[in-house]
């Protein structure tokens, strides 16, 4: 047998959980090191798991557990497996989840709580990611709702809502999505299990008995997929939890939220919903278009509006989201792969996008944008990390946001044409706002005082450079992403086309 | 042999830079001299494979016709074998990018030399050529792009760097509004260029440079509406925001809030110009629709026109340059409208030697009086700054289309272009903007270096590492039109589009231009040298007040931008985020308290009270009796859930 | 089944008694008269259960009822009420619904009355004479176990009574 | 007709009952509640007699039975009355409308 990867990767963090549990409360640093340590071995390790990752072969690899009974009635098995689709989703919440130790570096308000919620949360959604049994990852999306809560509300900060109207708002949403996703999770459970005989909660086991249903139930089992997973990617108009919850999150929490728990929902659209039913998403694919890009066009306005940082880079979550659904919408190669590495890039940007302004936040006690202004001059290290999350989040060719949003752009306008076109427009508008932002924030005057502020530095440079480098070589050599996505979706996509064509449908 | 190995890795050439840019953030930014010798070396260095591989383009009759092409697989989508979506990144060597690869290398170097000189003592010395260098890298790679998505990225890269760039005194407000303005107006620009490579990818299936001019060539159209004239618009939306044609032209004079170099560098000699260059290498798009050719000439001769009147007006030297540029352009776009490739680079190559001069000279000048730019305090400079002032001359007359120096070689070469294909009004508005520019250039030379001196200023010739950059522009600025004399066009032997283009020589045009040109400086002479005491210009604005007015307004353009800006996109975007909250929200809180409201409803049951409870049992018990007196025991059991 | 004329009259006035009794206790203002009225009609019930042959069951009722519980009620009134006994016993805000309630459980009741067929259910023997041994040797035989678990509760309902009603201060000095 | 049935004792236990009930419902006094309460397990006891006597004469089924309800009823009102002293204690009333306390 070979070395149970990915189970390693997933419970590195609950160990280093474990070992916080007995360290003492008073031992700061040793509690941030040891989180650190849990962190890194898992994010060394799922370096190692990408990078050799099988791409000429493709499909379900490092597989564990798959003969694991865990409930013989349902057919649930403790199944990880990792493919092209799931091991960038994992790299970037170990990236994430890394670099958010660091970014959390100065949490002295009891340290050993917020990093062992911090480890189970990362965990979670690791979780997510790489099960690849229908129970098991709603049983791992369960696991993340609660530590993000409580780490909101004890940990969080109020602004124009208060943190504990946010920490509500962000579960109670969450928990509403699931809730829909539970149902149609159940429903098509029991009906595949009627079709097929003998009950199979694994993806491919589901996704074949799927293949029978009526064209009449895949449509509103979808729909109800749709609403579960598109109000956890925050598809507009189920956004409205995004902007209030990362404005009241602590930074560790909107980086992890913002960089990879939305793209849960994400992935579960991609992975779930349109593999296991195929003919309903081509039913809602034109509905979902639309509303990616009303998300897209409307957050993006929404961004231009904002004067709180956070909730720039909310609304802009919002909006890059937008893209992510217009793109799974389009229900071919480029779109889906567009779709997976959109999220991907997004990720690392939106979480040193959210680290650095946690720190300017840190530093100077204010988000408020007109009260801030030239802290290029003060802080230039911060400032370039800033310029650089800004710079990806507007597409600049050359970050690895640009090749994601490009092939999406391809897909889109060549499936629905002028309705792309608006959505392509976003980018103008992205590129207002941010740069708005940054140069309202960094440059101009600098403030008196500011004067004393000191740059970051030592522990605080490691989401900078972590998600920094990603940022620059995933913009410089976009096949190091797309070649481990495309090898999954090539044949995900193959299952569907097949589906869609024995439904009548094309 | 070290030919062979220039021209086969000419991606060295943009990877130096490069390279500098990392050594210089990463390894040397506290020490600024090493930063500036690490950049200006790999630029030279870059230069001097620059120089060898358009050598060997340029010994080698080979590569007109058939390109040097060799490329990478960037990334792909869909099956390894068949993708539905492959991005080559490579090297394209022809005359053209050869030249533009030579004249960027070689120039950038120049003007690195000059920063040395310029930027001493400021505090971010590094980072400037930081950015330099980042802007070298992309804009060597832009020049050598095979393929259109990866002249997309350089595109951008470039955008990026003049965006740093221009606000790299980031601490003026107006410096970081410019920048601002740039780059987003740029991005305007970008969405239709975007538009237009992904239309090209979809409907041909590849954004390799060659491939595509060979299926463009073969592609009939089969529906009315011309998706290729739709393409070619969309492309050329690109090239209207970066080479600041008009509309979109707003950004290129807020620009010189930049440090002079860049604004000589990226401003004048080579950025701007990318919009043209992607059009010249795109030329086989638009070659297959006439419809989108005239709108090329047509925007390109309007802006030469409009940007050339509103030159006229301006105070601030670097300002009135800028305008210039726009109009310089403008007959670029002109001259590719018109067809002629070969008149556009020409254009291209000379005003990229007389315009960087200009503007490094407009540096010196600004060096030397403490950045007072308007030119009406300047004057008589040329005694204490002769180097500057003689330059700064060769450049004016080159501009202003005097032979033998290289503007008037080129401007010839378009004017006889727009000429030979008939267009007579797009003639008619350049010949007038020739005089034009001969107009305002010199207007602003004899305000700023003749004339009488201004006792507040103190005036000096400035460091040897500023002045050499100036002497070999001038020499260029001289010579470099003379490789396309109409006699022996050496130029249009290499550069050209379809097959080489061989007029008789037009001497009727050539002497209208020397007259035109001649006619402006001498009116400049009169109105501000020779009689500026009688104050005839002061008098002549005042009689054309409105036009004056509106001139130096620039068309009130801005304002209209402005009010666009905020009025429009920002209140638009309040109205969305007044939606968001009260109507978006206003659901989710709704139902939020859609539930909290039936809680209270329900509440009332809750009274805490004992005897409330017992009664509220006691219906309770009264409705389960009922049901059974009335219904039989089976119903009831079936209510109250199986209990048998 | 006949019943002699004295035993039809025992119940009439019996069960007068008791409603009357019961009437009273619900509706006297004094809590002290309520009490009172509450031993009255412990007492008629007691006769009443005579009238069902429950001679040992009459005679426990007049011993708990009428004598311990009536008692022990009044001591806690004793201890409870300290001023006016006027207007201890007053009606509450529901007095309307409750009686409305009432009025529905008593017509039911008499929807359920008159449909049961009480006649079919009469057995035919007579209750034998001396109840007292049969129900004494049942108690120690067949039920013997709820007899001790209530013997169990009795003394559970001791220990908890006391820990109740003893003083707070006591119970602050033993307990935390 | 002049014959006494089952049919009258249970009558009369469902009329003692509901006095009982609307007692317990309506008093403010938490010792009338009490006693009302007392006076609702008497009408049960009627009941519990009354069958014992006409349905299963010789099985004593319903005395023993009553027995056991007036030995819960008794120990009930030893606990019930100390509870309610208890509270007195602690609230100086026995009014029950002063107490909500079963809502959080």
């Amino acid at each position: 047998m070979e070395f149970p990867i990915l189970l390693t990767i997933l419970l590195a963090p609950v160990a280093a959980a474990l070992i916080l549990a007995f360290v003492p409360k008073e031992e700061h640093m040793l509690i941030k090191c040891v989180a650190a340590v849990g962190t890194f071995v898992s994010l060394a390790l799922s370096l190692f798991a990408y990078f050799t990752y099988d791409k000429t072969v493709g499909g379900l690899q490092f597989v564990f557990g798959h003969n694991v009974t865990w409930i013989k009635d349902l057919g649930v098995t403790f199944f990880l497996a990792a493919d092209g689709i799931s091991l960038p989703m994992l790299l970037l919440t170990n990236l994430i989840g890394f670099s958010a130790v660091f970014a959390s570096w100065n949490v002295n308000n009891r340290p050993r709580e917020f990093f062992i919620l911090l480890m189970l949360l990362i965990t979670g959604v690791m979780g997510t990611f790489i099960a690849h049994d229908l129970f098991i990852f709603l049983l791992f999306y369960e696991v993340v709702v609660i530590p993000i809560y409580i780490l909101v509300i004890i940990w969080g900060s109020s602004k124009r809502v208060t943190k504990e109207y946010a920490g509500m708002k962000l579960t109670i949403y969450l928990l509403i999505g699931s809730a829909f996703l539970l149902v149609g999770v159940i429903a098509l459970f029991v009906k595949t299990t009627a079709l097929a005989g003998t009950p199979d909660m694994s993806f491919t086991g589901l996704a074949q008995a799927a293949a029978q249903l009526s064209r009449f139930d895949q449509i509103w089992l979808f729909a109800l997929m749709l609403f579960g997973f598109g109000s956890l990617v925050s598809m507009w108009p189920f956004h409205s939890w995004s902007p209030d919850g990362y404005a009241g999150a602590p930074t560790a929490v909107s980086m992890i939220h913002a960089g990879v728990l939305k793209k849960i929902g994400g992935y579960g659209l991609v992975k779930i919903a349109v593999y296991m039913l195929p003919v309903g998403a081509s039913f809602w694919a034109p509905y979902m278009a639309v509303l990616g890009v009303c998300g897209v066009a409307y957050a993006a306005l929404g961004a231009l509006a904002q004067k709180d940082l956070k909730y720039i880079v909310g609304y802009s979550s919002v909006s890059h989201m937008g893209y992510v659904i217009l793109a799974v919408a389009c229900l071919d190669v480029i779109g889906l792969n567009g779709a997976v590495a959109n999220m991907f890039a997004h990720g690392v940007m939106a979480a040193l996008f959210f680290s650095m302004i946690g720190f300017i936040y840190e530093k100077t006690h204010t988000r408020w944008i007109p009260d801030l202004g030239g802290l290029a001059r003060q802080t230039p290290r911060l400032a370039a990390g800033f310029m650089l999350a800004a710079l990806a989040s507007l597409g600049l060719p050359g970050l690895v946001s640009f090749i994601p949003e490009f092939t999406i752009f391809i897909s889109s306008f060549h499936n629905y044409g002028g309705l792309a076109v608006i959505g392509i427009a976003g980018i103008i508008i992205t590129a207002l706002y941010v740069l708005r932002a940054g140069a309202n924030t960094l440059f101009g005057p600098p403030r008196p005082e500011y004067d004393h502020l000191q740059d970051i530095r030592g522990p605080e440079m490691v989401p900078l450079v972590v998600l920094g480098t990603v940022l620059v070589v995933g913009g410089l050599l976009p096949s190091l992403l797309f070649d481990v996505i495309n090898s999954s979706v090539v044949p995900l996509h193959a299952a569907i086309s097949d589906a869609l064509q024995i439904g009548g449908k094309f | 042999m070290l030919v062979e190995f220039a021209l086969y890795h000419a991606w060295l050439v943009p990877l130096l830079p490069a390279l500098a840019f990392g050594v210089i953030v990463f390894l040397t930014r506290p020490w600024p001299k090493l930063s500036a010798i690490v950049a200006v070396g790999s630029m030279a260095v870059a230069c001097f494979f620059a120089t060898l591989a358009a050598y060997g383009v340029f010994t080698n009759h080979e590569f007109v016709e058939k390109p040097l092409v060799y490329a990478t697989r960037w990334f792909s989508l869909g099956l390894p074998g068949m993708p539905e979506v492959q991005i080559d990144v490579g090297v394209q060597l022809d005359p053209t990018s050869a030249m533009m690869l030579f004249m960027v290398s070689f120039i950038a170097t120049f003007i690195f030399l000059y920063s040395i000189g310029y930027m001493e003592g400021d505090p971010g010395f590094s980072v400037f050529f930081s950015y330099l260098s980042l802007f070298g890298a992309s804009m060597l790679l832009l020049v050598i792009s095979s393929n259109l998505l990866q002249m997309f990225v350089a595109w951008g890269l470039v955008g990026l760097c003049s965006y740093l760039l221009i606000g790299f005194y980031s601490h003026k407000i107006s410096a970081r509004e410019a920048a601002k303005k740039a780059f987003v107006t740029c991005r305007v620009a970008d969405f239709g260029l975007l538009l237009g490579l992904l239309a090209l990818q979809i409907v041909f299936g590849t954004l390799n440079l060659t491939e595509l001019s060979e299926k463009i060539a073969h592609f009939e159209e089969y529906t009315t509406f011309g998706m290729l004239t739709l393409i070619a618009v969309l492309v050329f939306i690109g090239p209207i925001g970066k080479s600041g044609q008009f509309p979109l032209h707003v950004w290129l004079p807020d620009a010189m809030e930049g440090p002079t170099p860049v604004s000589a560098l990226i401003h004048a000699a080579t950025m701007v110009v990318a919009g043209v260059y992607l059009v010249g290498r795109t030329l086989f798009l638009f070659h297959e629709v006439p419809s989108a050719m005239q709108l090329v000439a047509v925007t390109g001769g309007f802006t030469a026109l409009f940007a050339a009147t509103i030159a006229i007006t301006q105070r601030e030297i670097k300002r009135i340059l800028a305008y210039s540029t726009v109009s310089q352009l403008g007959y670029m776009m002109l001259a590719l409208g018109v067809g002629s490739l070969t008149a556009s680079m020409f254009h291209l190559w000379t005003h990229a030697f007389f315009k960087a001069l200009m503007f490094l000279g407009a540096g010196s000048v600004l060096h030397a009086l403490h950045h007072k730019a308007d030119v009406w305090e300047m004057g008589g400079l040329y005694k204490k700054m002769p180097i500057t002032t003689w330059t700064f001359v060769i450049g004016g007359l080159a501009i202003a289309g005097i032979p033998p120096f290289a503007g008037f070689w080129s401007k010839d070469e378009i004017l006889v272009a727009t000429l030979s294909e008939g267009h007579y009004v797009l003639f008619a508005v350049g010949a007038f903007t020739a005089f034009l520019t001969a107009f305002y250039m010199w207007r602003m030379i004899f305000l700023a270096f003749f004339g009488e001196e201004k006792p507040e200023n103190h005036p000096h010739e400035s460091p040897w590492t500023m002045t050499v950059p100036l002497v070999v522009l001038a020499v260029g600025a001289l010579g470099a039109g003379w490789v396309g004399t109409p006699w022996h066009n050496v130029w249009a032997e290499w550069i050209f589009f379809g097959h080489p283009h061989h007029g008789p020589v037009n001497y009727g045009a050539m002497l209208l231009s020397i007259v035109l040109a001649a006619a402006g400086i001498y009116l400049a002479y009169m109105l501000y040298l020779k009689d500026a005491k009688k104050k005839r210009a002061r008098r002549l604005a005042e009689w054309f007040g409105p036009v004056y007015r509106m001139l130096y307004n620039k068309y009130y353009i801005d304002e209209l931008y402005l009010w666009f800006n905020h009025a429009l996109v920002d209140g638009t975007a309040r109205l969305m985020y007044l939606f968001d909250i009260y109507v978006v929200d206003g659901i989710v809180n709704g139902i939020g308290g859609f539930a909290k409201l039936s809680g209270d409803g329900l509440r009332v049951f809750q009274s805490g009270r004992l005897q409330n409870y017992a009664l509220i049992f006691f219906l309770g018990v009264l409705a389960v009796a009922v049901l059974m007196a009335f219904t039989g025991p089976s119903a009831a059991s079936l209510v109250l859930g199986g209990v048998k | 089944m006949e019943t002699s004329i004295y035993t039809v009259v025992a119940f009439y006035g019996l069960a007068l008694t008791i409603l009357g009794a019961a009437t009273l206790v619900v509706f006297a203002r004094n809590i002290v008269h309520s009490v009172l009225f509450l031993a009255l009609t412990f007492i008629a019930m007691a006769g009443l259960f005579l009238t069902l042959d429950a001679d040992f069951i009459a005679a426990v009722q007049v011993l708990v009822y009428a004598g311990a519980v009536c008692i022990m009620v009044v001591f806690g009134i004793m201890l409870i009420q300290r001023a006016d006994m006027k207007a201890t016993n007053l009606f509450n805000r529901q007095l309307f619904t409750g009686g409305g309630v009432v009025a529905l459980v008593v017509a039911l009741c008499a929807v359920f009355a008159g449909r049961t067929a009480w006649a079919e259910m009469v057995a035919a023997e007579a209750v034998p004479e001396g109840t007292v041994q049969f129900i004494g040797a049942l108690l120690m035989s067949k039920y013997v176990i709820p007899f001790e678990v209530a013997a169990l509760l009795l003394l559970v309902a001791l220990i908890g009574a006391i820990v109740l009603a003893r003083d707070e201060e006591v119970k602050a000095d033993a307990g935390d | 007709m002049l014959a006494i049935s089952l049919t009258h004792y249970v009558v009369l236990s469902a009329l003692l009952f509901s006095i009982g009930l609307f007692g317990v419902l309506t008093k403010r006094n938490a010792v009338a509640v009490l006693i009302c309460i007392e006076l609702m397990l008497n009408a049960v006891n009627i009941n519990l007699v009354a069958f014992s006597k006409y349905v299963t004469p010789t099985d004593f089924i319903g005395q023993i039975f009553s027995i056991f309800v007036i030995t819960v009823a008794a120990a009930e009102v030893g606990v019930g009355l100390a509870i309610i002293i208890a509270i007195y204690r602690n609230r100086l009333s026995v009014n029950l409308d002063d107490f909500d306390w079963l809502k959080w």
